[in-house]
Formats: C-alpha cells, structure tokens, sequence
C-alpha cells in the first residue's frame, strides 16, 4: 500500500515539475493555443471512465459510466480537435507572388 | 502488481513522454501543430493500452461496456461537433466548456470508486482523500466553468454579480462543503456526504465565478483549466491510474503558470481577480470617464484613409479589442493583401494584451489567412513604428496609449505600441470612448492622428471599395 | 518487486523530461556554470556511499565505502563550492559613479 | 515499504524538487547564484534523510561509519580545497575531475551492491542489470574524464592522438567489456566478470577520449557530465535509491540538451566529435594556412591605441581565445575602467563561441569584476557596432571574421560579431597567423583597421600605461 502510495506520489510530484518547465518561456502569440492543448490533454481522464466501465456492475455504476464516459469524450476529442484547428490557422507566409514580401520579413524588422 | 499491469504502466509512461514533447513543440508556431498530433497520438495509446488492459484483466459486464461506448459516442459527436463548428472568436467559451465536462467527468468517476468500495469494505485513506478532493476540485470545475462560459458567450451578463451577502454566503458554502468533506472521509462509507460535497461545491464554483468581470473571464478559463488537471489527478490516485495522474498533474502545473503569466501580461494578479476584489468589468466603455472633445479632432473618411494607405511605403496595423468585437479580421486582411499587392509593405503589430485573451489577436488574424511573418511582437513592432508611414489603429485603444508612459493613470507601466512614433496615424473606432481600462488616450488628439469614426468591419469595407480605386488607377 | 520497480522506473522517466525541459533555452553566458551546477547535482551519489556503508559487514564492504565516500563527497562538495564561486563573479554593475553608465545599459541598447 | 521509508521518499522528492528549482534559477545570471544555492539545500535534504534512516533502520558497524566519515573527509577536503583556488580557466578540467569521481562512486557503489548480494542470494535481474551499466558507464566516465582533464591542463598532449589499429583495438575491447557484462548477468555471482567488465570500460574511456582534438574537450567533459547523471541514476536503480534515480536521471537528460547545444553553437557534431572523425586540434594556429601578407596591414604601436580610445565616444572591446589563453582579463579590464572613468562608453560584445568554451569569456571577464549589463550578446552587439567608434579587437579571429558571411570556407554561415562594422577597428594578436577554424581574416587587412602585433597581456599593460598619461592630460 505504502508503495504503491509513494510511486504515485513521487508521479505526482515529479509530473508537477514537468508541467512548470515544460510552459516557461510560450510566446504570448501561443497563449490560447497552448490553453486549449492543455485542455485536450486532461481529456485523459476518459481513460479512468473506462476503469469505471470495469468495475461498474449495478445500475447505478452504467449509470456512472455513462455520464463519466460522455463527459469525458466530450473533453478529450473536443479538445484535440478544436487544437488542431486553431493551430491549422497559423501558417507560414504563402509562396511569394513577388520577392519582396519573402519569408524573411520578421527577421528583417530589427534592421529597418 | 501483475506483469500485465506493469506493461500497461509502461505504456503510461510513452504516453506521457508523448504529453511532454507535444507540449514542448507548442512553443513555436512552426511546430504547433505537429505537437497537438504528438500528444494525440499519446492520448491514444494511454487510451488504448487502459481499454486493452480492462478487457484482459476483468473482461467485465456488457451493459457496462455498451453504456461506455454509447456513452462515449454522445461525448465524442458532442465535442468534435462544436469544435468543428466553433467561430474563432468564440473559442474561449468552448475551452471552459470543455473545462467543465473534464471536471465533471473527474468527479463522476471518483463518486463511482468510492461506490464500489462501498459495496465491498470500506475504502482507505489512501482512496477516500483523493476522492474528496477530485468530487470537490471536479464539481467545482463544473460549475464554475458553465458560468464562465456563460458570460464569454454573453447567456450571463459580464459585469460582476455582486449582491448584498454575498461573503456570509460563500464562506457558509465552504464550511458545509469542507464539513461534507471530512464526514465523507471519516465515515468512508456515506455516500450521503459526499453528494453534500458535490452539491457545496457545485454551489461554490457559481459563487466564485459570478463575480467576475467579464475581461477576466479569459484568467479564471485558464485557472479551471488548471483546476481540473488536479481533478483528473486526484481521480487517477483514487483509482491508482498512473495515466490520469500524470497528465492530470501536468495540465494542473503547466495551467498554473500560464495563469499567472496571463494575469501578469494584463497587468492583474490572479487572486484579486479570484477575491472579485476589483470587479472591473467590460462595460467601463459606456461610461466616457472624461469628456475627449471632437474639436481637438481631426476626423477622416473612408475616402482619405485609402489614399493615405495607398501612397505609404510603410503601413504597420494596430488591432485591438474592437477588430475582434467587430469580427473584422477578414476585412484588415482583404486590405492588407490588397494594399501588399499594390507594393506597400504591411504587418500586423500585436500587442501581447490586445483584445481580451492573450494571443486572441494572432488567433483571429491567422484565421484570416495571415501568415505569422508577418505579425511583428511588441519589440519588433516597436522598431519598425520608427520607420513606418501609417500607423493604422483599428479598434484599439489601452495598448497604444502614450499616457501610459507618464505615472499616475490606470495604463501607467503597461508597455505599449508606439503608434504615436509612425509618421502619420490613423485610428478606425466608433467614438471617442475609451477602452477597457476606462482612461483618454492623447494619440487620438495628436495633430499627426487622424479618426475615422465607424464600426471596425463596415469602416474597413469602406477603405477597401475606395482604395480598390486608387490601386486600379 | 514489479511494483517497485515500476516506480522507479516512472521516476527515472519523469525525471529524464524534467531534465531536458528545465535545461532548454539556457543562455550561452551561463552554460559553463550550468554544466557545474549539474554537475555538483550529481554529487548526490554521496547518499549511495552512505547506502553502502550501511550495508559494509566485512573489509572489502569497508574499502569500498571508503572508496565511495571519498570519491562521492570529492564530487558534491568541490562542485557546489566552484559553482558558487563561478557564480558568485556575475555581478550587478556597481552603484553608478556617475548617473551615465547607469544600469540600463544593455537595455538601451537596441535604441542606440 | 515501511513508514520510515516513506518518509525518506518524501524528503527525496523535496529534495528533487529544490534541484529542479535551483537549476531553473541558473537560467538568468541574476538568480543563478541563489538557484545553486537552493540546489545545495536539496542535497543537504537528500544525504542528511540518507544518514537518519541508515542509522535507524540498520543501525550499523562502526567500522563501516568510519570508513564513510573518514573518506567523506579525504574527499571533501580536496574537492573544496581545489574548488577554492582553482583559475577560472582551469574550470572545465576542475569539472572533468568531479565528472570522473563522481562515475568512480557510482562503479564503486553499483560493485559494494553486487557484492552485498553475493554473500547471500545471487541477486535478482532488477540489479544486476543496473550493476552492470552503473560499473560500465561509471568507470568509462572516470577513465574517460581524467584523460580529458589531462587535455585539458596540457598534461596529455591537445592533438588527437590516434595509432593504427585504433579501431581494432575500440572494437576488441568493447567486445570484451560487453562479454563480460553479459556473462556478470546471467551467472550473477561471478565477481570476476564484473572486474573484467570494469577494467574494460576504463580502458574503453581512455581510447574514446585520446583521439578528441582539445578544442573539442569541453564537449566532451559536458557529455562525460551526462554520463555521470545516468551512471548516477543507475546506481540508484540496483540500491532502490530514489534520490540517487531522479537526480541521475536529471542530470543525464540536462546534460545530453546542453551538450548538444554546446555542439550547435560551435558548428559540431557531438557523434562526429565522438567518433573522432575529424580530429580537429588546436594547434591549427601554429601552422598559418595562408601567407596573409604584412604589407597590406596597418601597423600600431601602443600609444598609438590609447590616443584612439582616449579619443572615442564608443568603445566595444572584442574578446576572443588570446585573450583566455593570456590570461588578460584583468587588464582589459582595468582599461575599460580607466577608458569608463573618463566618459568613453565601453562595453564588451561577446560571442557564443569565444574563446574554447561557451560561456567563457563571461566568466573570464566576469571575474575581473565586469558586470554582465556591460556584456552584449551576438544581437545587441551587432546593433551597438554600427554606432561605435572603436571595436577593440583582442585576441579574437573567428568570431569577427567577415568571410563567415561569404560561402565556402571553414567558417561559412557562422553568425558573426560586425566588428567591421565600427568607425574603425584595433586588433590585438600576436601575429598574422588564423584561428581556431584556420582560414584567413580580411578584417585585418581592411583599411580601416590597425594591427598591434603583440601578446595580449603585456600589449594591453602597455596601453593601460600609454592611456594614463592622456586620461590624465
Ligand atoms: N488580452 C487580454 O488577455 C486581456 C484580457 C482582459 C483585459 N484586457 C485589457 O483589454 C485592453 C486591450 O486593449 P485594446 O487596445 O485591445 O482594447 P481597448 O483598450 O479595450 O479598446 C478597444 C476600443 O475598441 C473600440 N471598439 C469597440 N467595439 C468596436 C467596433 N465594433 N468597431 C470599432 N471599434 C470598436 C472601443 O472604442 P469605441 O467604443 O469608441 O468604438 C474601444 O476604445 C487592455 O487594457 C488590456 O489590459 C486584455
Ligand atoms: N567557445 C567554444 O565553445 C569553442 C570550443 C571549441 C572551438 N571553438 C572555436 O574557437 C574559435 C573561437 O574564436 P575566437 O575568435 O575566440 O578565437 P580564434 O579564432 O581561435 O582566434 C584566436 C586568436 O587569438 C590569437 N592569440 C592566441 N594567443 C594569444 C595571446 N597570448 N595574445 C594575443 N593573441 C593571441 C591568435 O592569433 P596569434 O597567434 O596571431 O596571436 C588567434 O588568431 C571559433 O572558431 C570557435 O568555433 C569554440
């Protein structure tokens, strides 16, 4: 009992410090975006309605099941796919029609 | 722990290496994309191996499995239907809505365990703690999230509900829901007290939201996002789902820094929004603190604009809060291709905090076909302004305000566009109101500004038609 | 057994992520301390020298603690002391003799 | 798991939390300090729980104590005592040390553990697979380590050293090593194959690192330091030692990213370094590629310098390898101090890759008390350079070398320090001979560039002197 707590536990802990240093430093640019494929990240909790699933065995535990599990897909395809369609939206510029619109604009500023 | 069960633990850890790069690649806008489909892919497997490992270990009931799969199926066409469908600027909302199906579905599922240990022992601490904590941070989460939502889509309205009482009120909701709490895990067997819990948390999530202006709803989105990362967690220790406690964990951290930095770009501290202690709301727009008088003006029509935009070498595009009200964002873009096309060289310069939700201006810009390059940060943009012929203003206001260089207003500190370095300015908005932080902007009065007053999307449809003339001619 | 080693080896994961995410975007000024202090962290081996030395029962266990501790404690005191050190030179400008080479400096830069 | 256990895994995660946090700090040289400092206390937390729970859950032999006190003693006393007085430039072999003491305790460990085993049950799979990777990689990391140590302190000669045969002999003698690796796994008792196993591997470091040029070590010490981390974290796998597993792990990963970092910035490939593909050394400068001619070159004396500096607003000094390698840091200094005194501006632009090691022209100057406002990196520098008067060039080639922006040569696409940029350029060397990359620099034969011929120590005293007398005039 004690270990299994502990492995949780250092999971927990260890998790929580990837979650900090994995997002210092996102432009301001990606605030939203990062926002919502954090959102669609914790749509895992769809895998414990599926635990629940296993052990459901009453009315009631279906009863759970059910609602866990619309709830939870709602989350998890709902988050992705909102993702992936703002992200889609940011694009590189087209290829130019004329070179003097090229890629490099963005670079070129702190020269101008 | 079975050799089955240690494999299933394994491709947790896949899963969650998978969270991790995906998350990484968020960083920059090249490889967003491919990141969300990195961590997709990790969803899947934890998905996948948590369903395969179910269906070995306990083969379990039919009706069980029959309500998951119809159960899923609304969820999932739910979800993906609105996510399809949703228009850019409406994505908050959305993501708050998600936020509370989260929640809920973490709260469901520790209700659900702790059930079934009911029905056998009584469960341990190690399982009645966690479930406390997932009905309270879950419910909560559900609650306060709709409401969110709700006033993002404008169903309630944005100013803060405050009413008389309403601290008594609170902090008696919170000691039934904490009381609940401690009797849940104590007795470890009455699921009576843990559906107060559920129902004093509920309550409290619609406390806490209400009295939030409505500005702030876009901070308080990202705080429950965080919220139900903890939710998912507590659930997964409950359960002992390595799976939920990783990703959870990892939503709950990476949504706590992104809430303090959303909240320090605004120049707001996350628990004076949470306390309500402000209340600023978005109305501030209604009530002209000061009286700008439209003689110190200098007022434009479509017509001038063209011709000013059309004879620039330079034009850098100041979007704010009003392009986004207005959904002007494919009309600035038809200009600016227009205008490009014609030889003039324009970009976008995006202030950090423009519109209503940090990014919401790139959001918006790049769902009208704009290409990142050409979205210039406030220290690019700051640079090129020096060199710029027209700085053309489009239903902003705070964030291009020269006062806010000067002490002693409510933009004072907040770094700024230096729109007012451009040779000329032109600013598109309907009246001389002011914006969200409700103080005068001496740009508008500048004798080198000019004001072209119209609603942001029917004035640039106008600049458009008159500057096809001149771009014809 | 399983069970704990599941655990560590979650732990070892977790930590590999923390690793590469809190180390990316480091300055080039500070990678030569960086390397120090990482390398001071792995000093950490002293508490295996202490796991050994409770584990010792015969003369070969002795020499190997004392091999151990030597080596171990060489490794976590000289790396945090010579970090420190390094660290230490990286000083704030001095209060300004005069108001012109005030701290602003690099700041100002891009505007010159 | 008991309950003293437990409590000892929730001190380590403190601890590992505090590292995490301490190594964060080290990104912004404002907090790096107090960052290793907060790191410090994570370890004091680790060891010192270590010590409590060994005292209370084995009690313990005496003997075994005093072994651990009195080598803890030994081992402390040098590492401080080298740490105090080592020179700044001494600092990557100082590390290399670490790198190869701490690997020697991790084989040391990982062989007490198997032996512990043997004296009772053979030991299980769980550790004797760590035991063999710890004994591997710890004792290829120690031999490996001190060699480039020697490389670096010039006590092993910098060139590649590289026999006939080599790669026969790499190939037999990690053959062996593996044998016995495997051999010490599945007979699990057999100290001896653990002893050939560790002999092998040393041997294997040695002739890994022998034929890496010396420019090349310091990635190398940065990979041995990764090594370490993950020989580390092995040894904590076969003791079930958590503390032991994440700081390992940490460490191993951090170190792969910075290596691969200090890698890019220098143009290289760490499996090409490792391979010792190329062998580059750092003797390239004793034999001058090209006859670069003194007669286009325009010659000046120390007076001659000072009177231009004495002169300028702008003053941006350029530091490069000469300037470590004369170990001038303290004069440059000294007359930046003079030259600040007396209202010239002065700053230093700096290179990712000056001198060999990055980063470390920072901690050079920065021990000569240069604060790091005054330090520009590779951007703010080439913004200064167009309005500065002087660019001070001292015992730097590469870095300022303006072929980089032309193709095909050694140093092509190498972002570069526009020193040629400046009113006008004084370059500090020895003499006509390249660099690190050898090729020649048509900076030194621009017009408006003067060559002071010169080491760069006793050249910058004597323009100190000359300065004095005009500072003072
Ligand atoms: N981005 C965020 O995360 C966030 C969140 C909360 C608060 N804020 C705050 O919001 C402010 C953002 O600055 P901002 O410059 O973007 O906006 P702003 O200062 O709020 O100004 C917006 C301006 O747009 C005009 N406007 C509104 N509707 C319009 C329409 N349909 N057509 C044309 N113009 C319209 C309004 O003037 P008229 O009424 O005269 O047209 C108003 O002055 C900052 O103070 C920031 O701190 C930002
Ligand atoms: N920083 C790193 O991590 C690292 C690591 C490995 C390699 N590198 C490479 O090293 C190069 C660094 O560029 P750099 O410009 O700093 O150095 P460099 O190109 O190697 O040039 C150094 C110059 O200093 C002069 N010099 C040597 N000793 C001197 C002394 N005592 N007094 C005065 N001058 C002296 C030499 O010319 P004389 O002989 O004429 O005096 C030489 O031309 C780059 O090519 C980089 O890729 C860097």
């Amino acid at each position: 009992m004690t270990e299994s707590l502990f492995a949780n536990l250092a999971i927990f802990v260890l998790s929580l410090l990837v979650g900090v240093e994995v997002i210092s430093k996102i432009p301001s640019t990606l605030q939203t975006p990062m926002m919502s494929a954090a959102n669609a990240v914790h749509g895992v909790v769809i895998a414990g309605a599926v635990a629940t699933a296993a052990a459901a065995d009453s009315w009631t535990g279906y009863a759970l099941t059910f609602v866990a599990a619309a709830l939870a897909a709602a989350n998890v395809f709902g988050g992705y796919v909102v993702t992936d369609r703002m992200l889609a939206m940011f694009k590189r510029p087209d290829p130019p029609p004329d070179p003097a619109e090229d890629t490099g604009i963005a670079g070129e500023v702190a020269r101008t | 722990m079975t050799d089955l069960a240690f494999l299933v633990g394994v491709t947790y850890l896949i899963a969650a290496t998978l969270f991790v790069v995906g998350l990484h690649k968020m960083r920059a806008p090249s490889t967003a994309r491919r990141g969300n489909r990195i961590s997709a892919v990790g969803m899947v497997i934890a998905v996948g191996s948590t369903v395969t490992f179910a269906l070995i270990d306990t083969g379990g009931d039919v009706l069980a499995w029959t309500a998951l799969v119809l159960g899923a199926g609304v969820g999932a066409s739910f979800g993906v239907r609105r996510s399809s469908t949703v228009k850019m600027t409406d994505i908050p909302q959305l993501i708050s809505v998600f936020n509370a199906v989260g929640g809920g579905a973490a709260a469901t599922i520790a209700i659900a365990d702790f059930l079934h240990y009911r029905t056998g022992d009584s469960p341990p601490l190690t399982v009645s703690i966690p479930v406390v904590f997932g009905v309270l941070i879950g419910s909560l989460t559900f609650s306060g999230s709709l409401i969110a939502a709700g006033k993002l889509q404008g169903l309630i309205p944005g100013q803060p509900i405050v009413f008389p009482g309403a601290r008594v009120l609170n902090l008696g909701v919170a000691g039934v829901a904490a009381g609940a709490g401690v009797l849940a895990i104590v007795t470890s067997s009455h699921i009576e007290w843990l559906l107060v819990l559920l129902v004093g948390a509920s309550i409290l999530g619609i406390l806490m939201v209400l009295p939030i202006g409505g500005a702030d709803a876009p901070v308080i989105v990202s705080l429950l996002n965080a919220f139900t990362g903890l939710a998912v967690a507590m659930a997964g220790f409950a359960l002992d789902n390595q799976a939920l406690i990783i990703a959870g964990a990892l939503v709950g951290a990476a949504g706590t820094i992104l809430t303090l930095e959303m909240a320090k770009v605004m120049n707001r501290s996350v628990p004076s929004i949470v306390l309500g202690g402000f209340g600023t709301s978005d109305t501030a727009t209604d009530t002209p603190v000061d009286g700008q008088d439209l003689n110190d003006v200098r007022q434009l029509t479509a017509d001038d604009v063209a011709l000013q935009l059309a004879y620039a070498h330079q034009v850098l595009i100041v979007p704010g809060y009003g392009l986004a009200a207005a959904q002007a964002q494919h009309e600035v873009a038809e200009l600016a291709k227009l205008l490009t096309a014609h030889g003039v060289k324009v970009r976008y310069a995006i202030h950090p905090v423009a519109g209503r939700m940090p990014g919401q201006m790139n959001v918006l810009l790049a769902e009208a076909d704009v290409p990142y390059t050409q979205m210039l940060q406030l220290d690019e943009a700051n640079t090129a302004f020096d060199t710029c012929d027209v700085a053309l203003v489009i239903g902003a206001n705070d964030v291009c305000n020269p006062d806010a260089r000067e002490p002693g207003n409510a933009v004072s500190g907040m770094p700024i566009l230096d729109a007012d370095h451009a040779k000329s300015v032109v600013v598109i908005k309907r009246s001389m109101n002011s914006g969200y932080a409700g103080v005068s902007n001496p740009l508008f009065t500048d004798p080198k500004t000019g004001m072209f007053f119209s609603d942001a999307k029917k004035g640039l449809a106008e600049i458009v038609v008159a500057t096809k003339t001149y771009v014809a001619a």
